[in-house]
């Protein structure tokens, strides 16, 4: 149990070496590699152990650290020109490392900083319900809306007079089922059977149309006449059933 | 600090983090004091927010306290809190509204004899809103009130006065400019016709 | 009072109501004032609580100011009551935000170069607390999403704004002179373990 604290603890690779490295009291800016990587990877493997996965983030570090480690092995060799000495393999883990370790004390600063705002209280706000209820309306208005409902009525202003004047006509011309029955009654005199086409006559609005098949159909819950449609939107052919015809004359009369 | 100051600042801080009525029993009890001076103490805090004429007060609810804020300031409270709400004129207000910036000054007779629909609740609103106003009565029978526009009006459309108003004649070009702008359909106008 | 003190009364008012910190934009707009004027009052109101060692003190974040408790206090204010607080970061989240904050805008693979670990689940989760947010793209391949702190960081670490954190330089100092101050524990750190 120890060792899974231990080891779950570190919050990454560059965490755990700083660790190895503080811990064995060695310099960072000369860390003793072959050493630092024994100890290092038998971490990790461990590591293994409890958690593959995080184990394996651990790794790219380990394969650093022996190829530095390889690199140290070899002589140090003056550059090919003979001026300069090459770098020293460890020098960009350790700026890494550095880096890091700078990062760590803010993030340390941080937590202080947290902590401190821990004691520093706020209030919530006051119920603004009183306010949020009633908005202040906002009129947003502006030239081109104006302009345009100005336009808008006047354009139907023209509309509603057109529709006026033919609202009049229609007005003037209605009538009513009664006055056409009589008008039908009068056709039926000349002729027994009439098409719906002949008594409708001339004129074809929606309005004569309607009011002259309501009429036809009165006429035929009268039994004044009979109606005939051979095929679907064929002629309407109308009888006239003269007995019943004079005695709704009759009776009308 | 002293002593007092100490204990009055954590009163402070107390009140502050309570919200509702501190008990000054309550807050005796946390310091080791008796009731009677920390009610002194609380006594001694609202009257300092008072004398300095602070935003926020000290009152007092049968021997507790509670910070809130100074009744002075309520109007300023109230415009930081109320929300506003975007609102358009309706097209039967926008019309009427039309109508009198042009025929100024105008009766209601008359508005209505354009339209051809009564428009006593338009106008009203329209007067609600400080868009138009009662600017005298015509000499006509009845002597009826007459309408004109405000300088909320002029402000609220960006005219400097009631000559900025667009020529009847050149309605349509600043529809026409206004769309090309907008790229709108001109045919996707619909016409409203009152339901009657 | 003057117009200044009426102003200063009415923001102490306002912010007292508003509760969350109150930008000094929007109360200059009240007043019609501009904001510079209204943040240097807020300065002075500020100040006057400070030298009056006030138990309730004014901070200020991103231009917005707000009423809040003296640190001091809170040794009396737990006695009262045990305030709700946030959680508190883990270790590597504050690790990220660290970086984030010195190093912003930065893109996830700098921060994850910088650990020398991935931060996905991190990120995601500073996200949510709404700690860091997106701020844009990088011109690099890819253009991965940089990432910077937010309002909240600087609010809930008490950063009026990123110029206010210590240089990165400085940070070692001013973590010792306030662990001088504390004479803090240094065993009482506890290491919080990963729950995978």
């Amino acid at each position: 149990m120890v060792y899974k604290v231990k080891l779950d603890v570190f919050e990454g690779p560059f965490d755990l070496l700083v660790y190895l490295i503080e811990n064995a009291e060695m310099s960072i800016y000369d860390i003793q590699v072959a050493e630092i990587t024994k100890q290092y990877i038998e971490y990790v493997e461990r590591m293994k152990r409890i958690d593959a996965n995080l184990a394996g983030e651990f790794m790219v570090l380990a394969a650093t650290l022996i190829e530095i480690k390889s690199k140290m092995l070899l002589p140090r060799r003056v550059s090919e020109d003979d001026q300069e000495l090459m770098e020293d393999p460890r020098s960009e883990l350790v700026q890494k490392l550095l880096e890091y370790k700078q990062y760590k004390l803010v993030a340390a600063f941080l937590e202080e900083q947290e902590e401190r705002m821990q004691r520093i209280h706020t209030k919530p706000q006051e119920d603004l319900s009183v306010y949020t209820n009633e908005p202040d309306i906002y009129l947003n208005l502006d030239l081109v809306a104006f302009v345009k409902a100005f336009k808008l009525f006047l354009e139907r202003k023209k509309t509603l007079e057109e529709v006026r004047e033919r609202y009049r006509i229609i007005e003037r011309q209605r009538m009513t089922i009664e006055d056409r029955i009589e008008q039908i009654k009068h056709l039926f005199i000349k002729k027994k059977r009439l098409k719906f086409g002949e008594i409708l006559g001339g004129e074809r609005t929606r309005q004569n149309v309607v009011l002259t098949f309501l009429s036809m159909l009165e006429l035929m819950r009268q039994k004044a006449v009979k109606v005939r449609q051979h095929v679907n939107f064929g002629e309407i052919v109308i009888t006239v059933n003269e007995k019943e015809m004079a005695a709704k004359e009759g009776n009308n009369r | 600090m002293s002593l007092r100051e100490t204990i009055k600042s954590a009163f402070e801080s107390m009140m502050f983090v309570w919200g509702e009525p501190l008990d000054s029993k309550v807050a005796a009890d946390i310091f080791n004091i008796d009731r009677k001076e920390a009610y002194e103490l609380f006594k001694e805090l609202q009257m300092e927010y008072e004398t300095q004429n602070r935003g926020i007060r000290i009152r007092e609810i049968d021997k507790a306290f509670q910070f809130c804020t100074w009744e002075g300031n309520d109007e300023y409270i109230r415009k930081l809190c109320t929300p506003v709400k975007e609102k358009r004129l309706s097209q039967s207000a926008m019309e009427v509204l039309a109508i009198i910036a042009y025929k100024q000054p105008v009766t209601k007779a008359e508005i209505e004899s354009i339209r051809g629909i009564k428009c006593d609740r338009v106008i009203e609103g329209l007067i609600k809103k400080d868009l138009i106003e009662e600017v005298g009565r015509s000499t006509g029978i009845g002597r009826p009130i007459l309408y004109g526009t405000t300088k909320t009006f002029l402000k609220n459309f960006g005219f400097k006065n009631l000559n900025d108003l667009p020529r009847m004649e050149d309605i349509s070009d600043v529809i026409r400019e206004s769309e090309e702008g907008e790229a709108a359909d001109p045919l996707q106008i619909t016409l409203e016709i009152p339901n009657k």
